[in-house]
């Protein structure tokens, strides 16, 4: 019985944690993201010697083979530190999508150059939580046509997964005739997703198993955007107290106050049991599949709500200097926000999982 | 992340569900915690002790099992009993409070003539901590025990006294050094509840039923030998005992016992043609706190794991009372919405659902919610001690009043 | 211009308020909530000097012929002082139906007796909100069959406006045969309400007015009852305020802890706002009847979720006392709770505000 | 109650109308709050002024229509212009705060040098009040002013000075007098943007937009008499005008406006085949948000009625602050959730929803909750002026720490 990361989950928690202190100080962090990709190469190529863009990739094509509780433990410490790098959609989705449906050709020519840090695939499964603005793409047995929005990990992107209307998944070639990007800019600026627009766009399906694959996607990505909410989320707590001891009014530091320090205590009373949800949707990911998609809900919804407080909470205690660009304290509450919405506003999850209960008539 | 307990505590568990297919019949019906244990509850208990499936780490010759602390036996033996249905053992006050405190504190003659007959509930305690006037700030209290002829004799009023008609001895906390710091001239004395000049008065509550009492001493005559630890000590020893593992985390799976009762009470609810379920409002509500109590339960499966390495529970654990306490009132505040009209009937009305439980519950959870530290409390606490935020100023005036922020938990029911 | 009481309504503010200061302090009440019918004669009938029973009861019937206003600044200090006295029923549902859709018989014969706090008639429209447990009444064109729950102002009613399926009233005499009576015990003991079992029972219908009299009562009884919870509200502020000023712990009033002064302010800042919602409800009830529906729905369900959560910090401000019945301070957490849950709950009454707005499909 | 204005005033509306209908089309377009007003505005602003439906109850001699107060009538002209989408006038903190100043504190020659031609927009002003280290605690200013010369010799630094790289002028709260108590030591002054010494850097927020400025002084050489009020005084000159109805309640309408745009967002906002107001529980938060901005229209006609009769505005007052700003912030939370993923579009993006006007408003929104006074000043506020309840007891240490929790509220930008 050992609930929680293991030793070797929490050295490369301390080695992540590490590099990014030293790679990814808020001033590179800022210059990625008033650039026009926000990805750093510094990072990237920090973060490729601890071996973490083939985590998820399995062994015999040359990753670690790692868990989703390993992926979290990552995703959060990227959250921590708002860090500028491709990882939910590229090392994470897109490896779990290719070993689970992709050709052997595929998985041999796109795995290890994705455990290398040397490919980027960006996935498109925004679809399959909800349809806006009439999105979704339709598969006529040869061709895509039809709009996908939210690729994750989109900027640069050498190729894309993206779930057809009925829930299959298609490998499209960055270059392929008929495909048009069109990069969104959302207020986190340290991430980047970005909408596909086929025409007759040739791909190559991945295997139609009804739906299975797109599920996994699903949950293996609210786990993860609830991780690093975690991470950023953390983050702003630490910040908040530190700023309440420093900062001075009324010839007291303001974490004397009875009412900044409640507010301090609130969220952590309400982040802290967030950390045991999410790592316990991890571990279900892989080892309980049957409640794994409800517990990602809840990771998901329940992180969502909580963080939106801690953010702005944070930057309350901030006061004006929490407001301004100066401190950068909104890189997390923009990360914050971005993974609240994405995948699913806790709303939309909160229905599905009530659906998954069979709570609902309409799922 | 290895949540298998081992195959030596799977073998434990089936033991205990043996135990319980064999002689669960035997349990008693649900005891009121207020309540004097019945003769069968008493049998039912020495039973239990037999097999160490409570008073497991009390030593033999006090009375208990005698064995080595395993809290992941003391886990498997809450999940099974829980899960079961079956009371796990007599859980009042003299078995969850005084008996630590004589095991760490107490004289040797103290232990042998307290503590067996306390786990086999032969011997009912109540206890004596908060006053009118010393809820939140518990070392505050005034009831006096001045020293006369070889006796303390004790005047005051306890309040939150919740077995005090039932009980045969009280363990109390009295100021005998008038003269001392605040803090320092609290002693701890136990005596029995025949003593004359103790008046006993039912305290009733907003739930309309008299879950506690107010004690009266007045001129109380108990001997000098009836104390726990020193003269003046008696603010550490009451203290002393509130860091252990009381009985292990109380009933792990309560919050998502009432969440059960929730989902079905919204399954079978008929609002219209259809039930409250069927409300995508109420429904988003329950989700929500679905994903609230998942988050609880593993937070403390955490601290568990946690206190398997010997680590302290740190913020995880320091968060649990305000958040548990929050929630289990939010859950009945929903079923009363899910109910609509029918969530304001109470008192044994016709139509009222499952005896009144959910109004009674929003009440009483709401007194958990002051009671054993306010959630004020409770937010200086996670600030002061979790996140290490400052302290308040001390204040000019009056000078010689203490800051006493850091109030043990747990204990005192009255409150800010 | 001029929004708020008049001095007049003051006047009958402050005449009230006095009589029941004097008439009908927390032992009184007490007395009266643990006796089996709660209604207070003390209390009716210092009331009843002052002409509250037939405010609402036309010129012509001996009544005062008053608006909704005043009778929501009647029922606020009702609320303010828990007084166990009938009224949102009885005296305002009652003649208001009557008043509508009554024969000029029934008119003559009850509406003089009510204004002389001689006559209590009990109102029952739940129904008309929320069907619960199967209840609802048939009206067959000659009697009706079925249960009507929650008849408002329920022991010791001469007889019976009821609502049938159909959304008509109808008036039934308290002896009328086939007509069986069952007392409803709720939280809040200084009120009174019951069930009603048809069994082919011979009525008198009101006026059919295709449910515009029953919409009209709706309207009354939500401004009422949010009216009610205004009064209750700002008692249980006050005494929390008083409370907080004269209780110490550690060497202080707790009062002047940041933490308990802002559980004031927030209780403060949320119930300020009530009074003018509940005010301009009460006035759109007489003079804007097109916005009548939907401003009593706001005013029902705002004050609903605003004062429990008063009602909850008022008793956490209280500490350990508030939770004793020795303060008596649940008097008012339990009227509160009424107030939220009769006429619908606060879910329930935004659903129909939605509707009225033509914002659902299905209504 | 009596909510029509009366004859006379239905006449004014009239009024009101017939010069909207005829001259409407005159008007700016909308004109950032920040910006130096354009010619067109400058000639709009006099028109205002000569039909008194701007700077209404300033005196004819220092450049206003100088009317009697007539509170229904300002209320009138907001409405009008509101239902019209007119602006009207200019409102900025020349004309909101240091018009009024001056009025009430400044010199004969004060006024007439600078009243009219802030009025007509010919002179804009900015403010210097906050500081980085002096927010919540404004009276900890530090910028100084020491005399040499006869001249004020400023150095130090202001931050929020919204307008400054548009202004002309500034008034500034200075420390002149080191030496004096906290409160004591402030004088207020006018100066030149042009002096020699200053420098205005645009201060980028979290919206990612520059909407203030910080403003750094070293050695600005500033007249002895260009001084509001007596040295040492300016702490008081700054806040005798605070209580003014500056300009009325703002645009009483602002947070209906809101809310219809999220009512518009909402049915128009697809998901799937339907609406976002299809979706029960987004449209069970709509709803009651639309409750809660019910409660404030009515709650500012409430006040808006007290001040007719002469009554401050009490509770219903104090409360609007926290109240509206907390609202304000929960409207723009909602339409992010409303529109789903698409909430986090931004920055001018493909598919972005009304150029990002909810997610900027979210964000600003916040800086309104922390600025004018942080929501914990305001409860501190409406605690201690509203329900008297007892001021924090001082500190023993530092003993010279003054404790001055009652800062005047509605100008200092910077926060706790």
């Amino acid at each position: 019985m050992d609930f929680g990361l293991s030793q070797d989950q929490e050295m490369l928690c301390d080695a992540i944690s590490r590099t990014l202190a030293d790679t990814c100080p808020l001033d590179h962090v800022r210059e990625c993201a008033e650039g026009s990709v926000p990805f750093s190469d510094n990072v990237r190529s920090a973060l490729g010697e601890i071996g973490i863009w083939g985590m998820m990739v399995p062994e015999q094509h040359d990753g670690l083979g790692m868990t989703m509780l390993d992926a979290a433990a990552v995703a959060e410490q990227l959250g921590y530190a708002v860090a500028p790098v491709p990882f939910i959609g590229a090392h994470v989705l897109a490896p779990l999508a290719l070993a689970q449906g992709g050709s052997e050709e595929l998985k041999a020519h796109w795995l290890p150059r994705i455990a290398k840090g040397e490919a980027q695939i960006a996935v498109a499964i925004a679809e399959t939580v909800e349809i806006r603005d009439r999105a979704g793409v339709d598969f006529d047995g040869a061709k895509l046509d039809g709009t996908a929005l939210f690729a994750l990990d989109f900027l640069e992107a050498d190729a894309f997964l993206v779930a057809d209307t009925a829930g299959r998944m298609h490998f499209v070639a960055g270059d392929a005739a008929g495909l048009e990007k069109v990069a969104l800019k959302t207020i986190d600026r340290t991430r980047s997703v970005g909408e596909l627009r086929f025409s007759g766009v040739a791909g190559e399906a991945l295997a139609d198993d009804g739906g299975a694959t797109v599920r996994r996607l699903r949950d293996a990505g609210r786990v993860l955007l609830a991780a690093d909410s975690l991470g950023a989320g953390q983050a702003m707590i630490e910040k908040a107290v530190d700023y309440a001891g420093q900062r001075e009014q009324f010839g007291r530091v303001i974490g004397s106050f009875q009412a900044v320090k409640h507010m301090c205590a609130e969220m952590a009373a309400r982040h802290e049991p967030c950390r045991s949800l999410v790592w316990y949707a991890a571990h279900a990911f892989d080892a309980t599949p049957d409640e794994a998609s409800l517990v990602a809900c809840h990771a998901k919804s329940h992180t969502g709500e909580v963080h939106r407080f801690v953010a702005r909470t944070s930057t309350e205690v901030h006061g004006g200097m929490g407001f301004t660009d100066l401190l950068g304290l909104h890189f997390w509450f923009k990360r914050i926000g971005f993974d609240r919405q994405v995948l699913g506003s806790p709303e939309a999850v909160r229905a599905e999982a009530a659906a998954l209960q069979g709570w609902t008539q309409v799922a | 992340m290895d949540l298998d307990y081992g195959p030596q505590y799977d073998a434990f568990r089936e033991e205990v569900r043996q135990f319980l297919q064999t002689h669960g019949h035997r349990a008693p019906d649900g005891q009121g915690r207020a309540a004097r244990p019945s003769p069968e509850a008493v049998e039912w208990q020495k039973l239990l002790i037999l097999h160490g499936y409570t008073a497991r780490t009390i030593p033999k010759e006090y009375g208990g099992y005698g064995a080595e602390p395993d809290i992941l036996k003391s886990r498997i033996i809450a999940e099974e009993f829980s899960r079961a249905g079956i009371p796990a053992g007599l859980a009042n006050q003299g078995i969850s409070m005084l008996v630590p405190t004589l095991l760490e504190l107490g004289t040797e003659a103290q232990k042998r003539q307290w503590i067996e007959p306390t786990l086999n509930g032969e011997i009912v305690w109540c206890q004596g901590y908060s006053e009118p006037g010393a809820g939140s700030d518990l070392a505050a209290l005034k009831t006096s025990a001045r020293v006369e002829n070889g006796d303390f004799v004790i005047n005051g009023q306890k309040i939150w006294t919740s077995t005090a008609k039932q009980a045969d001895m009280i363990f109390c906390l009295v100021r005998t050094e008038p003269d001392a710091p605040k803090h320092g001239g609290i002693s701890y004395l136990i005596f029995s509840m025949d003593t004359p000049g103790i008046e006993v008065r039912p305290l009733k509550t907003m739930t309309g039923h008299a879950e506690f009492n107010e004690t009266f001493f007045t001129d109380v005559r108990v001997p000098l030998d009836q104390i726990v630890g020193q003269r003046g000590q008696g603010w550490y020893v009451a203290n002393a005992t509130l860091g252990h593992e009381r009985g292990m985390l109380g009933d792990p799976d309560a919050l998502e016992n009432r969440l059960q009762a929730l989902v079905r009470l919204m399954q079978k609810e008929r609002i219209g043609q259809g039930c409250a379920m069927d409300n995508a409002v109420l429904r988003d509500r329950l989700v929500a706190l679905q994903a609230e109590v998942a988050a609880m339960k593993f937070n403390g499966m955490r601290i568990l794991s946690n206190s398997l390495r010997g680590d302290a529970g740190g913020m995880a654990k320091l968060v649990v009372k305000l958040q548990s306490c929050e929630l289990a009132h939010q859950i009945s505040a929903l079923a009363i919405d899910a109910m609509g009209e029918m969530g304001i009937l109470y008192h044994g009305s016709e139509r009222e659902r499952e005896d009144g439980a959910w109004q009674w519950n929003y009440m009483f959870q709401l007194g958990l919610i002051i009671g054993g530290g306010t959630a004020q409390i409770q937010k200086n606490i996670i600030a002061e001690r979790g996140l290490e935020m400052p302290r308040e100023p001390k204040f000019a005036t009056p000078p010689a009043v203490e800051q006493a922020t850091a109030v043990a938990s747990g204990q005192n029911k009255g409150a800010a």
